[in-house]
């Protein structure tokens, strides 16, 4: 109650904020990536079945998580924005999509890196995998959109605006895609009939996606403190900032 | 009965104004004056609801207009820089669907007599597309002698007019304000309109 | 430990084309990434620098 | 109330009617596209059928939605825009009657042309007939959703390909449950259970996206 | 001459480096029409593979025609096509920096873009080589080609829809070359024949089309 | 060395001006005055080749500029109302690019010291987005400093200057015609420019 949030949402006081917690977010991403990577590579044993290839899941499936949630969590800053009308949230919101639409395609990729020598062929048109490719057009819409209106607070509430209609969407268009495979042919391949997972290959996949989200948090951060420079280019903090960082550039 | 505390306006990122206030109150009568690009036309806006106020406030009847929508709208007559004219449908036309569209059931006898008191009944059924600009603008203004509402809110009303049209609908406006109405302007030009008060508004950069 | 020899890690049975370039992959978004935002705080301060003293 | 309704329909017809050329653009931009794909595909009749529900359906969709950039922008251009959002009738109200107005000149046609489409596609009798259907229970959805994207790109720069870009993606569920209707047909299998999603599709926009392109257009004026 | 001609396509390239996101889009056109397809054919493999080289080509096509209507039009409201008419060197010679630039910044990438959605159309490594050597040939003809419709709507309302209709009769040459050549290889015999007449196209339309888009930018202008 | 014959100007079903004649040598200036509307760019288009008259011929060096084409644009600088600026690049790539598409080799030195004799180097580097209206035409008149051309056609370039900028522009002009140029402007505003000869066109509906 004692916190006034409302200090901490103007840019000029979380900027430097933002500064301080970024270097916690990258040690703590770091740490979990090496701890994530030690599992993945030297613990986990080799598996009967795909041989060495299924090491990949411990990057695929963070990153296909990551872009899941970092959806969700974008919405829900851009829902709180439009509500309150923050531009703090907005610019969070903004901040997040490109890293989202970043594990997006990794997850694509590194599904097709798998699918190649698990299924032979790089693609099939499986319900995952599609919802997975349209997830990836929402998060560029969103991008594109904020990218093409001039006026920040207007690109802000649109994007905001096509978050919310697309966080609808999004299980509509998943059980669409789901139904239309379903109905069409079996498809041949199955995702599910992965061997279980042994604790140990369960513990390090959450150890990398800790580092995938703990890097989220950092880059996110990062990123919004640009938009912040970038958009109070005029005001007398950011002038000042500048001038006092200037030796450094 | 409109009161405004505080208001702000940021455009890009540059503060148009702050700290705009005022009360107008029936009978009243508002300039709002400046340079070109000082911000007059964003303040009508802000004071319709069309835009967001930076910071700052905008009451009617003593209720912020965000919560009176309904009562407040069905009062308010607003008259922007554009004309809001189909180039496809004639004056009348136009004229008598944008009234309707705003929930005002006109007749069209009573649209007639509107476009005859600004005086172009004459061009009541040509396409807009072929009217001048000074035309089409008294097409627009043609709505106030259609509309019920206390509060009539014009961007550069007179811009366009020829000398005759200008007096027309300056007695217009004092016929409005001295039967109980308020009116707020902008304009470049001066023009002579009775009111019972007259406060002037300047914004500078 | 899982591997006999560092050939054998890197061969990864045969599938180090896949898994080499997926983990690959993932490192260079991520550096891209960092390095690109780097960029632009830099770009954006100068900006400003340029507006400030100007 | 009412009569503002009725009024915005109105106007909306009247000016699609004195501007029919506009209409008819929408109408042979969906003809060609889908008379190229035979060109491309070559003419064997069994592999045109097998995927005229997909072919047909995703060219109705790109005509509906090429259209649709049109929905907004004259009336955001020329201030008609405004005066709607002063209308003390609620906004989301009149978006329905503008939606509406853009499916009777855009939408219905479409769904009336395509028959005779899918006869060039050797579709047989009874598809052509879930064809119709399905397109008249879907493409209300396609004009309310993109209504949502035509007022998100109002006023913004290149917006031609943008608003794809924003409602391709949502599309996705009408077109499934669309050509799947017809495919179904098509196998002799009942068409029932995608036809009653692809309704309640529509309904759900019906009910969602008039909200939705009301704040969408709030933005854009501002 | 050399100087200016360099001038014009830097400044173009320039320009859509400053504005990635604009000539991404288009990109995204291409890559979510040609994942419409599967979506409403469905998922079979060998069906989607047959179709594929229509398919690609026509969204190609689509693509690059509905990026056109940007081709000349900032130039035309800032007011930097008028200086362009007024260079001393031929108008022609402008427009094909202009043409180039465009078909390198909108053409190229769907070019390189193609083989990706080639394997998801399940094709084999042959068809994936043609294919790309096919759209190589032919999209330079689809830029050309598409410059005349963006020339001549110039500044006509409702454009967007317009330029489909003066320009998808013209790219149906294209289609049937291009989509012709992936099928062949795809059936085993040699694409050679479709390819030759592609490239004939392609030079054709580079002698003839920057002639008719210079004379249509004038008519524009005035 | 520029000689009319004739000009008349049909806009939509309107005659906006018929038998526009002058002749103007090296040294000279014609002023083009008139009401809004009434043809003033109309007629600098027309003089300049992007606009076909309805009747009438221009002659450069005594032949008509179809068929002097090359020559005669190669010898001409327009400068019309919109600026020609490409938001996305900076002043100076805008002033390097536009004068090399035009034929004319410039280095980046001559470009700034273009922008730095009409006062606005220090913007060289920012976005044209980002200028000021006047800024912005001030970068496109800079263009002026580049030019090798003889006859120079400009529509109202003294619009939106700031009264230094219009001193050194009149003194640019001047240094041109002195020096042999010819010029051609419509303006609202009364500029003293030093000129031999000065001529004054008034076109009126
Ligand atoms: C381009 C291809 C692929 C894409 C887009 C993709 C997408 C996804 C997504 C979105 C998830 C997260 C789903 C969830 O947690 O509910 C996931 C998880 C997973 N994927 Fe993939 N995938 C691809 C290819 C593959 C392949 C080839 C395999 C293995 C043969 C595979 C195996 C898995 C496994 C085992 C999981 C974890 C399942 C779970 O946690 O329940 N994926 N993938
Ligand atoms: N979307 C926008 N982004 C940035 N700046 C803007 C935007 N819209 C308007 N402005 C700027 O805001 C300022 C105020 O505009 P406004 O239309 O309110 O001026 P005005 O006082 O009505 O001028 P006029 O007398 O010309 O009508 C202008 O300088 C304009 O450049
Ligand atoms: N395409 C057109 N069709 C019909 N009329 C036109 C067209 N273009 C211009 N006009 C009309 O031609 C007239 C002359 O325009 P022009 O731009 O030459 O005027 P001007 O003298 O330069 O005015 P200003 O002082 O405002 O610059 C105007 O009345 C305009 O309405
Ligand atoms: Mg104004
Ligand atoms: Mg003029």
């Amino acid at each position: 109650m004692s916190i006034n949030w409302f200090k901490y949402s103007s840019p000029q006081t979380f900027y430097p904020l933002a500064g301080k917690m970024i270097p916690w977010f990258v040690w703590l991403a770091t740490i979990f990536a090496i701890a994530g990577l030690y599992i993945s590579f030297a613990v986990a044993p080799t598996d009967f079945q795909q041989g060495e290839a299924y090491r990949i899941i411990f990057v695929h499936v963070p990153a296909a998580w990551m872009s899941m949630v970092i959806y969700i969590v974008m919405a829900g800053w851009a829902a709180l924005g439009l509500a309150l009308n923050a531009r703090l949230s907005a610019m969070m919101a903004q901040a997040l999509a490109p890293t989202g639409a970043i594990f997006t395609l990794l997850a694509l990729v590194t599904g097709s890196l798998w699918g190649k020598p698990m299924w032979g062929a790089w693609w099939v048109w499986d319900a995952r995998l599609t919802s997975e490719l349209i997830l990836l057009f929402l998060y560029l819409g969103f991008i594109a959109l904020q990218a093409s209106i001039d006026d920040p607070r207007r690109a802000d509430r649109a994007g905001a605006l096509l978050a919310l209609v697309g966080v609808v969407n999004v299980p509509i268009i998943y059980f669409s895609v789901k139904w239309w495979n379903t109905l069409h042919q079996g498809s041949s391949i199955n995702m599910g009939a992965a061997p279980k997972m042994a604790a140990t290959m369960l513990m390090g996949m959450l150890l990398m996606a800790l580092a995938f989200w703990m890097y989220t948090v950092a880059v996110a951060l990062m990123r919004v403190r640009c938009i912040m420079l970038e958009r109070e280019r005029s005001s007398d903090w950011v002038k000042e900032l500048s001038v006092t960082a200037g030796g450094k550039l | 009965m409109l009161l405004t505390q505080g208001l702000a306006c940021l455009r890009g990122d540059r503060l148009l104004f702050k700290n705009v206030e005022f009360e107008l109150n029936a009978g009243g009568l508002l300039y709002v004056l400046g340079e070109n690009g000082s911000g007059k036309s964003s303040l009508l806006r802000m004071l319709c609801g069309l835009m967001l106020p930076e910071s700052g406030t905008v009451f009617w009847n003593k209720k912020p207009i965000k919560e009176e929508s309904e009562s407040y709208l069905s009062n308010l007559t607003y008259i922007g820089h554009l004309n809001g004219l189909k180039d496809d449908l004639t004056a009348l036309e136009n004229l008598t669907m944008s009234a309707r569209a705003a929930g005002n059931e006109v007749t069209e006898d009573k649209a007639l007599a509107a476009l005859a008191a600004i005086g172009i009944e004459r061009c009541a059924n040509l396409p807009a597309r072929v009217l001048s600009q000074g035309q089409k603008r008294r097409v627009t203004l043609a709505k106030l002698w259609l509309s019920e509402g206390k509060l009539w809110i014009l961007d550069e009303p007179f811009a366009a007019l020829d000398i005759a049209s200008v007096s027309i609908l300056a007695a217009k406006l004092g016929e409005h304000l001295s039967s109980g109405g308020m009116a707020i302007l902008t304009t470049h030009q001066d023009v002579a309109i009775h009111a019972q008060s007259t406060q002037t508004l300047r914004l500078s950069e | 430990m899982q591997w006999a020899s560092w050939s054998a890690f890197f061969n990864m049975g045969g599938y180090a084309f896949y898994v080499w370039f997926s983990f690959g992959l993932t490192a260079l978004c991520v550096a891209w990434e960092v390095i690109s935002l780097r960029k632009r705080s830099k770009a954006a301060l100068r900006l400003s620098k340029i507006l400030a003293q100007g | 109330m009412n009569g503002a309704w009725m009024t915005v329909l109105k106007r909306d017809l009247l000016l699609a009617f004195r501007r029919r050329s506009d209409v008819a653009t929408t109408l042979f931009f969906f003809l060609i596209v889908s008379s190229l794909f035979p060109l491309g595909i070559g003419p064997e009749p069994t592999v045109l059928s097998s995927i005229a529900p997909g072919v047909l359906w995703v060219a109705a969709l790109l005509a509906g939605m090429l259209s649709l950039t049109r929905l907004f922008a004259a009336d955001f251009a020329d201030g008609s825009l405004e005066q709607m959002l002063l209308a003390p009738q609620p906004l989301t109200l009149l978006v329905t009657a503008k939606v509406l107005a853009h499916w009777l000149v855009c939408g219905l046609p479409v769904v009336l042309l395509a028959p005779l489409i899918g006869l060039q596609y050797a579709l047989p009798n009874d598809a052509l007939f879930v064809l119709i259907i399905s397109l008249l229970l879907g493409t209300p959805a396609l004009s309310l959703i993109g209504a949502i994207g035509a007022a998100l790109t109002l006023g913004v720069r290149g917006s031609g390909l943008l608003v794809a870009l924003l409602v391709l993606p949502l599309y996705i569920p009408v077109l499934i449950f669309g050509a799947g209707a017809v495919a179904a047909s098509q196998h002799g299998m009942s068409a029932q259970a995608h036809l009653s999603l692809l309704a309640a599709c529509s309904l759900l926009a019906l009910v969602l996206a008039p909200l939705a392109t009301a704040a969408a257009l709030r933005i854009s004026v501002e």
